[in-house]
């Protein structure tokens, strides 16, 4: 058989479109934002096409919600926003998480914070995606550079997803989201598509939350006599609220946190660079990677042995990847268009202080910027 | 009689509910619904929300699914429009449907989707103790509202009809057969269907608004209610304290959505434009 | 405490609940004939099933389901 | 060789499908890469439009052009704000329908031709102004092969328009055959 | 000619909106009614969201606060809790007033607090380029309803009269002097007011439904407009794809939610149980 | 004159009632969710006696509103809620940052994630506090052990919010919440009450969103010729739009964040006992503070020298704070309500591990269970 | 362009703003007496000042303030 | 010394004001530390009341009490629920009305007492068991002095109950005095 692979010329919120429906999404609930609406427009001319179901809600929380209904239902689902609608979309994210519901979320970023920058490109939720709902909750969140990655982490997110039934964010970016370039569609065949694991158990054994060692519970299809509760409280694993045992309570927390922590190395998503001899080490995400990678070259054309860890799982946060890539490099730089976010988390990972790029006026961080800080530091050395 | 037990989850009875409430009758008059569609419990679901009338779903051994406060009816549209062969039912209340929810129930409503939604309206947020809610008549005491409610209420019948829903009824514990019944029109009804039950909360309404048992709080539906077929004999100065029951509104013209979904794709199946 | 408060009588056996049921009264009130009554510790108890006529009020209104009126059976 | 290229002018103009289809000539015909940018302008619509595209053999990261190397202007708004900012060297397209002043500048090249005249000519409409400011800049650049740009441009516009555009192109073609 | 300049911060014009938009003349209409009733530009504070509509107070000289999305009156409410001596007036979209924003003007008519709304329904979402609103008729097109758009939509007047408002009307930005008397009885009167606009967005909705300029979306709505007092001239059939414009419904029973407020404060201040 | 203080018997929630009359509230909007309800009920009390207006709103988002739309009339106002509405509010919250407009939140944690354990105390939402909206937002966060903390840190909360005009969020937990205890109320002269800094400019020359060094601009009330404009987008100093302004963008974000590190020293608050000498430094706050106490002793008395730095503001994190206390530490402890929260940014300023004390059941860490840890921890070394 | 094209006429004044007219066409259709017309650039400008009948018809209905009509003023 | 009290029974028969006016007395009128904690029992109403007092001259920091010095139960399921983890040495106090059975336990003192008979006998009405039950525990642990508990107690119910509460605290003192 003949693999036959499709170069494309698409925009990054297009390629996210294409990749869902390609992992199998057969629903899409949303509410139109700059600079998100495109997936929603092209998921209202798509769905219908393949037998799924687009609606636009009455508001990103009804967008939300109806994703997660139709999950329940047993389908691939997904929403996508930007900041203000991904901020009204996390009081249902916590349940979608307490229940085991797998969802994808896909936020393109821009400026904030309130509806601050509408039109430009910014990475200013990159903590609020691992904390923007209440209570202690667990995350996946994917970032992608490139319209390539788009799409790619796009079927990813899914995978993730059903595996660890837990809602995946991808946090992409204005830049992301709207720019055009070349993508290399793999034959339908060899996308490896995962799917939610099914229960074998008759109805009367079968209990919705009990999880084997990978802390992942089983899906039934409600009807045919797997008629189970669901609750936003605490629950047993019958699904029934025990919001007054505390062992319970416990051993739930810890098992929704605890699946993330069984994939993680499965789930970890990132690229490098130039790293194998590197004194410069820039860790970079999203779209500021694009301009990393530029100034990784022009560095070493100056004669500064730069490398790149580019991140593409930014939650759960790969402290060991960044702990390892670092140990060799004199300087860690991370550029970033917030006001200096995940470069906490690095700091903390790799004990020692980084140089911190920031931009947050809705312009891309520029190579020669980069080029420029990291020069500044050797300066001064 | 009835077996109300096998429509039950023995398991969670003794319900959570002080003694008197309302809600353990609501349960009862769904379950009279089914039974006499002879619908079976694995094809209903029935989503709720958060409050006491959310914890209606613990009880009843049908497909059951708790939501988060308000949003309940955007859950349930994400979960009809992918199952629209199974039933989907929305108990919540006047919090939880009126208040932070009603504008999911507006839309809800104007979508005309299939779905049955029950809301027990107690005139006050039950589970957190007794403040005010907007279907709280004005006047009445709540923990909020230590000097009477001053804010009106909504007809909450009459603002989903104009939103556009298709089938209306208002009922109240005291007519259990009623509600009952009502239910069952509704739940057969193709649309979105919506029926208000006047229910008591004896803990956090009745006791601050000189009400002091179950009974009298039953008594005062009986005596406050109208069946809307004997309306006419009553004046308007009379009316002004009462309130209709029955079925308020019916509109079989309107296209369901889950219908008008299914058309669109058949169409374009079909190689039409839709 | 006992389970069930069971009396034998020609036609109707009022069976209570006594774990479900909350003593919240409405039985008592709404019973035609004054079947059930308050103890003296408040709680709710069937008193006088020879007198229940079979009409169900009791079963129908109580929220608790912690009624049951049984036809003819006998112990 | 990466070269940037914006096109610019007001919305309505078809800037956005002429930066599309110029990068797609040269990604699913030529093999390169190609990224395709515009702005996102102001909240509300009509008003002016910008279509940056990069080419390149190389891979392109940095996505954003600060100073292109060819500038296409179509209005004389466009001109004012863009002119300035091409590269020493480069090059500059102007529609002289819209354009009527015209600050020189020695260190690029400035192309002054009536493109949507050219349209109108050629169609009986302006809607091919783009198509034939693609052939115009091809035609200057070489940027992509004019075969790649024909098959690109038909893969694109409305069925019922390839004639036209077709046409359309040719002329703009056939300026610096003749010229 | 009222010399509408007085009232424009001229710095901030030309406006941002399209060709033949409506919103401009839904600012005059405004300005219009604030000269007649002479209101001092000091006294107003003119309330948006976000939408195209919500730029509207960016060029009118008045107090003028922009929120987020759907919100407005929320904030609105919080304003006019505290400066009673204002007059509030809110100018929202459909898709802010009616999509997102539905709750908080139901729960706004509800309490019937003094403030005036202006909903300006160009059937669509204009800012994000074109989608359906709640208050898109059926079967019209949007970047999101590429096949027909399948939702019922509101009698958005229907519903807010439903909720609790005391004053109703609806005009076009055709009838652009109606629009104008509309809005300075609403501001008027003591209540909350509601005025539904419609209006033409020739970028997002014109051109995908056959209005091809700006002058054919205003004829559109002049000829679909039916002013309430001639509206017995025509059949139930004529009326099918028309719409009522004028005072659709007036309340001055109904007490206002502020007075209410200042009420309770002065018995108990009185020493008064409110 | 003579100073009256007065002892009083008060749960934690009525105790940021009654201070935040005192601080001068006269607006509160809210809506009901355990464990904070009894704070909006006894403002329904209140609020109409003092002059003032409490409504409750149809939800939080409208709550928060609200309080907004009161503060920009000019007037103190206030919200209190738990998790799931504390979640709803962050977009609003995102707003109030950008439009410089003060208010203090009270959010009474409870277990989450969703409802999760709806009357149970939790420390789970210290992360969202700080990154719950999206884009780059600055905020205040205080946090109270005990009722006469929460009485004192309110109305710190509205000095902070009114110096700054930044939303305060008062962090407090349903222990703090709800338990009754001792409260010494100072003689009302002796309290400091910090209100905006009003324009001394004419109306032709006010510009709503100028500021001088400490970032903060000056009110006017409205009316009286100051009709000034305000939005929700980035904007310039007279508060008109600015979203392609990448100069105005870039000065905006920044002088938000700026503004509340002019004021750092003077809005960290934080409390030590028994630090001394200590060989190992617990740092806590909330309720666990109180067990942190206890267990200090505890463990002294075993002959540990532990010592214990209680942090009332959480952010800005007062990381120099940190630092300076953990020098001297051999082992420092950080229990938490939660899966580890805090505990990332102590780890990042002290650049090395903390030892973790987690928990998430809805109960209290107890001081014995500090005290194991910690002896573990040394019977190992 | 210039600022404001106004022409003589014994009676009105037809002032356009061309910097804030956005050329919608409104005017155009509205004018009773056709005194707007569309040049060959897709612009709006008053091209019969003198058959204005000052309805105001065109004033009103801009949406962009753009257009004046002024009574018997002389230049 | 820190003492912890646990008042248990059902909602209705007034614990938690009985459990602030217990706290109150130590911290208004003797100066002393209390913190008191109820439980916010299941999300409906009606059910179990836990009421919990400490009383310290200390700072109290931790506020949960593990194992009461004292347990007041006013019903079998209170007894049956909390009796066992009262503290070596303790106080169980119980009222014979609600409880019939009570497992012995011969490492705390046991008083079984009629107190909401005393409080129908006294005011007519069971709603003074509260105060009965104050009384009775006061009396028997000297834990704040009666003249404090006095106080404490006029100062929170309400005027028009002064007297019948005043009536029923007495008779809780005079048990022990007699007997
Ligand atoms: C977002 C959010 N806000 C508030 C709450 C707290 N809460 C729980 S139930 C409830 C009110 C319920 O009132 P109603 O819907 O009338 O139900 P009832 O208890 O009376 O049956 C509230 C406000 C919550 N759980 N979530
Ligand atoms: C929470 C949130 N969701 C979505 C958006 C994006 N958005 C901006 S305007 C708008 C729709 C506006 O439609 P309408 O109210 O009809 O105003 P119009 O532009 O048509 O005047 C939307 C969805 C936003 N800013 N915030
Ligand atoms: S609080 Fe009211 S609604 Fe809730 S269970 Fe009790 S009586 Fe029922
Ligand atoms: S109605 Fe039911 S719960 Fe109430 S007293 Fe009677 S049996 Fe008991
Ligand atoms: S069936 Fe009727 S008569 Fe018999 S106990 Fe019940 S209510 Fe009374
Ligand atoms: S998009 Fe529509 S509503 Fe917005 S400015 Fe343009 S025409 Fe007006
Ligand atoms: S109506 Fe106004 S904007 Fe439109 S063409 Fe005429 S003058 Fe210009
Ligand atoms: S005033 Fe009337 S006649 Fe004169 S230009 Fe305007 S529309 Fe035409
Ligand atoms: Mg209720
Ligand atoms: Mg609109």
């Amino acid at each position: 058989m003949s693999l036959k692979e499709d170069v494309r010329f698409m925009q990054g919120n297009e390629a996210i479109a294409e990749a869902a429906i390609l992992a199998g999404v057969r629903f899409f609930a949303g509410y139109p934002i700059t600079p998100a609406t495109e997936i929603a427009e092209m998921m209202a001319l798509r769905m219908p096409q393949v037998g799924g179901v687009f609606i636009q809600m009455e508001d990103e929380i009804a967008s939300i919600a109806a994703v997660i209904g139709a999950s329940m239902a047993g389908f691939k689902a997904m929403t996508a926003t930007s900041g203000p609608g991904f901020t009204l979309m996390q009081e249902n994210l916590g349940y979608a998480t307490i229940v085991d519901i797998p969802c994808v979320i896909v936020d393109v970023q821009r400026g904030g914070p309130s509806t601050g920058l509408p039109t430009l490109p910014a990475q200013g939720d990159v903590m609020q995606a691992r904390w923007g709902t209440h209570g202690d909750h667990p995350i996946v969140v994917l970032c992608p550079a490139t319209v390539q990655e788009a799409f790619e982490l796009t079927i990813e997110a899914f995978n993730i997803s059903e595996l660890i039934r837990n809602p995946v964010i991808l946090l992409s970016d204005a830049v992301v989201g709207h720019v055009r370039e070349k993508v290399t569609l793999p034959d339908p065949s060899r996308i490896r598509i995962v799917n939610r694991r099914v229960t074998n158990l008759p109805p009367e054994q079968y209990k919705p939350f009990a999880a084997g060692p990978d802390g992942v519970p089983d899906f039934a299809y409600r009807g045919k006599g797997y008629r189970y509760h669901v609750t936003s409280n605490v629950h047993d694993e019958e699904g029934f609220p025990a919001t007054y045992n505390h062992k319970v309570a416990n051993e739930l927390i810890r098992r929704l946190h605890k699946k993330i922590e069984f994939y993680r190395k499965e789930i970890t998503y990132y690229k490098t660079y130039r790293v194998e001899d590197s004194d410069v080490l820039i860790v970079a995400y999203g779209c500021t990677a694009r301009s990393a990678k530029d100034a990784v070259n022009m560095l070493r054309e100056g004669g500064i042995r730069a490398g790149l860890l580019q991140l593409q799982t930014l939650w759960p946060f790969p402290g060991e990847v960044v702990e390892g890539y670092a140990k060799r490099a004199k300087v860690v730089v991370v550029p970033e268009m917030n006001m200096g976010q995940l470069v906490g988390e690095v700091e903390r990972c790799i004990c020692r202080k980084a140089v911190r790029i920031n931009r947050v006026d809705g312009k891309m961080i520029s190579p020669w910027e980069i080029v420029d800080a990291i020069k500044e530091v050797f300066s001064h050395a | 009689m009835l077996d109300i037990k096998k429509y039950l989850r023995l398991s969670k009875l003794p319900h959570i509910w002080c003694p008197g409430c309302g809600n353990g009758s609501v349960v009862r008059a769904l379950i009279m619904a089914v039974d006499k569609l002879g619908l079976s419990k694995d094809e209903i679901v029935l989503f709720t929300g958060i409050g006491c009338s959310a914890r209606t779903n613990v009880i009843v051994d049908f497909n059951t699914i708790q939501t988060t406060h308000g949003r309940t009816l955007a859950f349930a549209t994400g979960f009809k429009l992918m199952r629209p062969d199974m039933k989907v039912i929305v108990i919540t209340g006047d919090g939880d449907g009126a208040a932070i929810g009603g504008n999911h129930l507006i839309h809800a409503a104007r979508r005309n989707i299939d779905i049955t939604t029950i809301l027990i309206n107690n005139s006050i947020y039950g589970m957190t103790g007794g403040q005010y809610s907007p279907l709280s008549p004005q006047g009445t005491y709540a923990t909020t509202a230590p000097y009477g409610n001053i804010e009106p209420s909504f007809d909450i019948c009459k603002l989903v009809e104009a939103a556009g829903a298709t089938f209306i009824a208002r009922s109240t514990v005291y007519h259990i057969q009623l509600t009952a019944d009502l239910i069952a029109k509704a739940i057969a009804h193709k649309g979105f269907s919506f029926i208000e039950v006047v229910s008591q909360c004896p803990v956090g309404y009745g006791r601050r608004n000189r009400m002091r048992t179950p009974y009298e709080m039953l008594m005062w539906q009986k005596e406050h209610a109208v069946l809307v077929q004997q309306a006419q004999r009553y004046s308007l100065e009379e009316m002004k304290d009462k309130f209709l029951i029955g079925e308020l509104f019916v509109n079989k013209e309107k296209r369901e959505y889950t219908e008008l979904y299914e058309e669109l794709r058949r169409k374009l199946a079909e190689g039409g434009e839709g | 405490m006992k389970e069930g408060v069971i009396a034998l009588t020609k036609r109707f056996k009022v069976v209570l609940n006594t774990k479900w049921c909350k003593s919240c009264g409405i039985c008592v009130e709404f019973c035609p004939k004054k079947v059930f009554e308050f103890t003296s510790d408040g709680k709710v108890r069937v008193m006088r099933e020879e007198m229940c006529v079979g009409c169900r009020s009791c079963e129908l209104r109580c929220p608790d389901y912690a009624v049951e009126v049984r036809e003819g059976e006998e112990e | 060789m990466r070269k940037e290229i914006v096109l610019s002018g007001y919305g309505g103009q078809g800037l956005v499908l002429a930066g599309i289809i110029l990068a797609e000539a040269a990604v699913i015909y030529e093999g390169k890469n190609a990224t395709h940018n515009q702005s996102y302008g102001p909240e509300a619509r009509g008003g002016a439009s910008r279509s940056e595209i990069i080419i390149s053999d190389e891979e392109i990261n940095y996505p954003e052009i600060e100073r292109p190397d060819i500038l296409l202007a179509m209005t004389q708004d466009a001109l004012d704000k863009y002119g300035e900012s091409v590269k020493e060297g480069g090059l500059i397209i102007i529609d002289t329908l819209y354009i009527k002043e015209v600050k020189p500048r020695s260190d690029v090249e400035i192309y002054e031709l009536p493109i949507t005249e050219i349209s109108i000519r050629e169609t009986g409409k302006p809607l091919s102004a783009n198509i034939v400011a693609l052939g115009v800049l091809v035609s200057l650049t070489g940027i992509v092969k004019r075969e790649s740009l024909e098959a690109a441009m038909l893969n694109r516009v409305p069925p019922a328009t390839r004639d036209l555009n077709l046409k359309a192109l040719r002329a703009a073609f056939d300026i610096f055959k003749k010229g």
